[in-house]
């Protein structure tokens, strides 16, 4: 009983892990910009499949890894440069549905670049399952595991200790503020999609030896990424984190105990009682209208 | 003192909100009663916009009671307080943007129409005398607050002080029994602030309780029948004009952040 | 504003709008140069979208054999002209692409539609104009009830179902747990299964299913495994949940059999799989182990020539998925052969095709059988050591 | 007052005219029924438009309700034996009612949250559909029993064409109707200002509740006859990726214009006919074409070339 328990919640954890990511990259580009980026799932795929296509070419996984991140920063920023800040005074549901064009351009150019097919990594410490109480683990599913904490710790860190970090807080708080400080606003919202980027490609990176890519992965990503984003409390990024997992777990759990075919209804009908309950998501700050 | 006087139109009674451990508003107690215009000044966050707040439902009073027209109404929302007679302005304008001037008004006619969704949607004759029945009434209150050039213009193009008077008329459109003003002349010229202190006593005169939360101290002591001084959420003082303009303890607390009237409007 | 000014403005607003730029675009557009004598057919394919690893090889197919039999001289010097659309994987993008077939590039035939459900919503446009339609999904739904202008070309998911309980039946394996993927390829075979599985005297104690777009089977897999007595193991789907079943159910320690179906009929599952693959059974088209085939083998010819020209050309795995492409396409090409170009000859030729030999078997069409496949040309695999292995 | 009435009835004429012109121009059934699959679209567009671009309430769920009417006009007749106009009604009444009850507590969320929620509900519509396989047919859909009317079974694309630009001029007048009422300026009040509209009096947890369950109805309809037009439905029907085409068609064609939706609606369903012969590139294409509409014309594309208009021909008109 225990062992099972254990295996669900492995596995959701796992999948929450995906979710969480994805979510965090939605935080940081909202938080700096306010926009809800739906291309946020196309880094993502671009992490899994430039590091799949250069491993294929013979580069080196590290140099892989590496390349992929950057292509994805690049990718990132181009998003902002050219469709986001050419309309950014335009309203929330005009950026959104910008993003959503833009997700449209990358994975239409993935599907040219490189192709339609499925593909996998190999997992970087094998593929043995490790026993753990006996729930059965890959070995990958903990470097997605390890590779989240390390990822949401060096995202802290950044907005905690670094000027540019700091500097993309205060643009979130106030943009007109710290344009007067002297922050240049267009750069640092520039840092924080490709910083979002990368996040999202370290996380392709991450889940392919387990999930598999391909050019178009990054559309139920990017909805289940908002979607534990929301669950968090928008704009937290611990709210991410923890809408993920709870979303992850809900889907496993569900699939275990209670009906596998109708698991995504239930993960959706906790996700909406909660949301009843909290409207401002898990650990969103309720907000008071001003009059 | 009996404060809960069923005369009075509208009473608050030891009324009180705290924002994270800050008393906002506590322990406020005034009453008012129809033709009266009551008025409520301090300095900046004195918490003048947040007892409008209580009053009008928008936050729940965490103790306290209001009362409007001998009815205990302290837990009903604003759009209850609305039907039962109460409106108001905003301080940082309210106005619906993406509609016209005159659809503003309209709207504020809301709690005298009909709420029947289906025949508004099939267009019956009903509907269609309904409309006119309220577009006349709202021509006429534009006219009234001199804004009938701007009739059909975008609410989003008029002028701060054009919206002022936009708010004012609004509220004026459900007939109120009590309104409650925030601020009307901010932000407004001597000739506009004139103009709105001629209907504000107009108003008064048809018989509407008015509670007024203003900087213009001319404007002020001008109209009012009773005055509250309102500092860190708590009374200062309560009574004529005379009495507020000459009481030591206000003039004190005034000479700390300035005279009102020196304040900057707000945005 | 008066009246006549705002029509003024509305008539300059109408010729601003792109509908009318829109309608004029595709019109341009769709009266693409056509040489007269050109035979055109057509091509609704889910190129992208979910069901892409079936419809991408399926037009490469279409593509590099089309220009094959034009490089060749055309057929009776008259050289085909292939129209495909990308339906995406939508039913009612797939019937718009269907009528403008019809309607708009007056093809005489049509192969193609990747799923059934995209076949089921095609069919009747093309039986209304009286066109021949070759499809190239699975279900039995598609012939069954028979429909006179629709054929297929795959076998049936009944088929892949009957062949799997076969194989059981043999291996003495009568109590099963099935894991199915909703989408319509994993739904519609288990609807078969589990019709014809009492007729083999097997039994089924648990089921569960996955999302098409699901990452992670340990779950349901979790409570096949904890199901007191189940001795084999069935996953009908396609796509990536097929691999990632096969890989938690070797990451729980599972050592009963397991069957995939012929939806994962392509080198790419085993890479996708990788070690786990080993040891899986699956019936597929015996285009997959040409190679292996003894050279007695009368499909061996065609299997091997396809197998190269589609890895050679692409440098991507074969599958029996662009291998139905080919043989809808020559099966259409052999009736307009005989019968010449007009759609209702061509019908009645699809239907005599006799002996056809293609990449998924002898094909053996007539008036109450639109597929005209049997069971020998499905052939049991097991995967060994990274490769297909034939298992009978 | 003369300005009122004169857009509405110039709306009308527009999209009337539209409508007849572009049926005498076609010419083959395949422009007839892209057209009709244009105008079945505007139907629901419409109905998105008066929660999303007139009440300002998101929602990513609308598929569901398409999804909703689309499956009534296949199951009621074929399990129930239902008439198939009877089962448009029955459906949009469901659909409705459906709307207004889970409305209720769900439209209580803001922004996000309720895009969230409502994309679940989208999504919870399109799994039964999915799963329920014994009545709906499952993942490869059912066949849709064709509609009878006086004897004649109705299945040319150019009789769905008329009939569909029927319903949505049906569906624009009813909109109008709505926005120009009470319940209409309510509406678009708390879109601006829930505070001052409550103030106002209007009980705007009532006003969205009902006009989340008038766009469901729309949705329903437009549902039911893109079944009917097809003959097959799949539940893709109700997927997300439809909701987000219906917002889509709404924001590019003009939040708060109802021609807009008809605009956004042909936009989306011709470009992508129109970029096929692009092949691989066609994504890539309707992606950038978003994109630089969206750039371009911020407010959508009605309302931005109506200003452009409005203000080179008449600058005397602002002041």
């Amino acid at each position: 009983m225990l062992a099972q328990f254990l295996q669900f919640t492995m596995s959701g954890l796992t999948v929450g892990a995906v979710y969480a990511i994805v979510g965090l990259g939605f935080t940081i580009i909202y938080n700096a910009s306010g926009v809800l980026n739906f291309a946020q799932g196309e880094f993502v795929m671009i992490g899994g499949m430039v590091t799949v296509f250069a491993v294929a070419a013979g580069v080196p996984l590290p140099l892989a890894i590496l390349l992929a991140i950057a292509v994805a920063a690049i990718v990132g920023v181009a998003l902002h440069r050219l469709a986001i800040e050419p309309a950014k005074d335009a309203s929330p549901v005009v950026l959104i549905i910008i993003t959503i064009g833009g997700a449209l351009v990358i994975r239409g150019i993935a599907q040219i670049v490189f192709d339609k097919q499925l593909h996998k990594l190999p997992g970087f410490s094998g593929d043995t399952p490790v026993n753990f109480m006996g729930a059965s683990i890959l070995p990958q599913a903990l470097w997605v595991l390890g590779g989240s904490a390390l990822i949401v710790t060096l995202v802290t860190l950044f907005f905690a200790k670094t000027m540019i970090g700091k500097a993309v807080l205060a643009t979130a708080a106030n943009r007109l503020a710290a344009q007067l400080v002297g922050v240049n606003t267009s750069v640092i919202l520039a840092i924080s999609f490709a910083l979002s980027a990368t996040i999202g490609a370290i996380a392709g990176i991450l889940v392919t030896p387990i999930t598999f890519t391909n050019y178009e992965v990054g559309t139920m990503l990017a909805l289940k990424g908002f979607a534990a984003l929301v669950l968090g409390g928008l704009g937290s990024p611990a709210g991410a984190i923890l809408g993920g997992m709870v979303l992850g777990l809900c889907e496993s759990l569900s699939a275990g105990y209670l009906s596998s075919t109708y698991k995504d209804a239930f993960a959706f009908l906790v996700m909406i009682a909660v949301l009843l309950v909290m409207p401002s998501g898990l650990l969103g700050k309720p907000s008071a209208e001003r009059v | 003192m009996s404060l809960l006087n069923p005369i009075s139109l509208l009473s608050v009674s030891n009324i009180g909100i705290s924002f994270g451990g800050i008393h906002a508003v506590d322990g406020v107690t005034f009453e008012t009663s129809a033709g009266q215009i009551f008025s409520i000044i301090g300095p900046n966050g004195a918490g003048k916009t947040t007892l409008f707040n209580l009053i009008s439902g928008v936050y729940r009073a965490e103790s306290g009671i209001v009362m409007l027209g001998g009815e205990d109404v302290s837990t009903l929302p604003p759009e209850a307080l609305a039907a039962r007679g109460l409106a108001r302005t905003f301080q940082n304008l309210q106005i619906f943007f993406r509609m016209s001037a005159l659809e503003n008004v309209m709207v504020g006619a809301h709690v005298h129409e009909k709420r029947r969704a289906l025949s508004h949607l099939f267009g019956l004759p009903s509907t269609a005398r309904e409309n006119r029945g309220t577009r006349d009434a709202a021509m006429a209150l534009l006219e009234r607050l001199h804004l009938a050039g701007v009739t059909n213009r975008s609410a989003g193009s008029l002028s701060y002080g054009q919206l002022k008077r936009l708010e004012i008329a609004r509220a004026l459109a459900s007939r109120p029994k009590i309104l409650l003003l925030d601020e009307p002349a901010a932000g407004c010229n001597p000739t506009e602030t004139a103009e709105i202190d001629e209907i504000i006593v107009e108003v008064a005169k048809s018989g509407v309780a008015i509670v007024l939360v203003e900087h213009d101290m001319k404007l002020v002591m001008g109209v009012s029948d009773r005055v509250l001084v309102l500092t860190q959420g708590r009374m200062l003082i309560e009574g004529t004009p005379e009495e507020v303009t000459n009481a030591p303890e206000v003039i004190e607390a005034y000479l700390g952040t300035g005279l009102p009237t020196m304040e900057a409007s707000h945005d | 504003m008066t009246m006549n000014r705002l029509w003024e403005d509305d008539m300059r607003f109408l010729k601003s709008t792109p509908v009318l730029a829109g309608f004029a675009l595709a019109a341009g557009f769709s009266l693409a140069p056509a040489m007269a004598q050109d035979i055109k057919i057509g091509a609704v394919l889910s190129v992208t979208g979910p069901a892409s690893f079936l419809g991408d090889p399926e037009e490469k197919t279409l593509k590099m054999y089309v220009e094959e039999i034009n490089a060749k001289g055309g057929i009776k010097g008259r050289k085909l002209q292939l129209i495909t659309y990308d339906d995406g994987g939508d039913a009612n993008k797939a019937r718009t692409f269907a009528t403008r077939l019809v309607e708009e590039d007056k093809v005489v035939a049509m192969v193609g539609g990747s799923t059934t459900g995209t076949t089921m919503a095609m069919g009747p446009v093309f039986e209304d104009a009286q066109i021949p339609f070759i499809s190239l999904a699975g279900a039995v739904v598609i012939i069954e009830p028979l429909k006179k202008f629709v054929f297929k070309t795959p076998h049936t998911d009944r088929m892949a179902c009957e062949k799997i309980f076969e194989d059981m039946k043999k291996r003495g394996l009568t109590k099963i747990g099935m894991i199915s993927g909703t989408d319509g390829f994993g739904k519609s075979m288990r609807d078969e299964c589990v019709k014809v599985n009492a007729r083999f005297g097997i039994e089924i104690l648990a089921e569960e299913s996955y999302g098409p777009r699901d990452t992670d089977m340990t779950p349901q897999l979790t409570n096949l495994k904890a199901k007191a007595g189940i001795q084999a193991v069935v996953n009908p789907g396609f796509g990536q949940g097929p691999a990632i079943v096969t890989r938690n159910f070797r990451q729980l320690g599972m050592t009963m059999p397991l069957y995939q179906s012929h939806g994962v009929a392509s080198k790419q599952f085993i890479e996708l799989a990788g070690e786990a693959a080993n040891g899986v059974r699956l019936p597929a088209a015996a285009l997959l182990v040409a190679d292996k085939l003894p050279a007695s083998d009368p499909q061996k010819p065609v299997a091997q020539a396809y197998a190269k020209k589609f890895q050679d050309a692409t440098r991507q795995p074969v599958s029996t998925f662009g291998g139905h492409a080919y043989d809808g396409l020559m099966i259409l090409a052999g009736a307009i052969e005989r019968g010449g170009a007009n759609p209702k000859a061509i019908r009645d030729e699809i239907e005599k095709t006799k002996g056809f030999m293609g990449t998924a078997g002898i094909f053996t069409m007539s008036p109450t059988d639109h597929m005209g496949l049997d069971l020998t040309a499905f052939k049991m695999l097991e995967i060994k050591a990274g490769d297909w292995a034939i298992a009978e | 007052m003369a300005r009122l009435i004169n857009n509405r009835w110039a709306e009308l004429a527009l999209v009337t005219g539209l409508i007849v012109l572009a049926g005498l121009l076609l010419p083959s059934n395949y422009y007839f029924r892209v057209g009709a699959l244009v105008l079945i679209s505007a139907i629901a567009a419409v109905g998105l438009n008066l929660l999303l671009g007139f009440a300002g309430q998101v929602s990513l769920g609308h598929a569901g309700f398409v999804g909703i009417g689309a499956y009534a006009v296949a199951l009621l007749p074929t399990h129930w034996g239902v008439p198939t106009l009877a089962s448009i009604f029955l459906g949009a009444a469901f659909s409705g009612v459906l709307a207004l009850a889970i409305g209720r507590p769900i439209l209580r969320l803001k922004g996000h949250f309720l895009a969230v929620a409502t994309l679940g509900l989208g999504i919870l519509v399109a799994m039964v559909l999915t799963n329920e396989a014994r009545i709906t047919g499952g993942p490869d859909g059912m066949p849709v029993p064709r509609l009878e009317l006086l004897g004649t079974r109705i299945r040319a694309p150019e009789a769905w064409y008329w009939i569909a630009g029927g319903t949505l001029i049906i569906s624009i007048v009813f909109a109008q109707n709505l926005l120009n009422s009470s319940t209409g300026r309510a509406l678009r009040a708390l879109h601006d200002s829930e505070v001052a509209a409550r103030a106002a009096g209007i009980n705007v947890a009532r006003v969205k509740g009902i006009v989340f369950s008038i766009s469901a109805v729309y949705a329903s309809i437009s549902g039911s006859l893109l079944a009917l037009l097809n003959g097959h439905i799949t539940p893709d029907t109700a997927s997300f990726l439809n909701s987000i085409e219906l917002v889509t068609m709404v924001v590019l064609g003009g939040m708060g214009s109802l021609v807009g939706s008809l605009v956004g609606a042909a936009v989306l369903v011709i470009l992508p006919q129109a970029l096929t012969v692009f092949h691989e590139y066609e994504h890539l294409l309707l992606g950038s074409f978003i994109i630089a509409i969206m750039i371009f014309l911020r407010d959508g594309i009605v309302p931005t070339l109506r200003k452009a208009l409005l203000e080179r021909k008449a600058p005397e008109d602002r002041v």
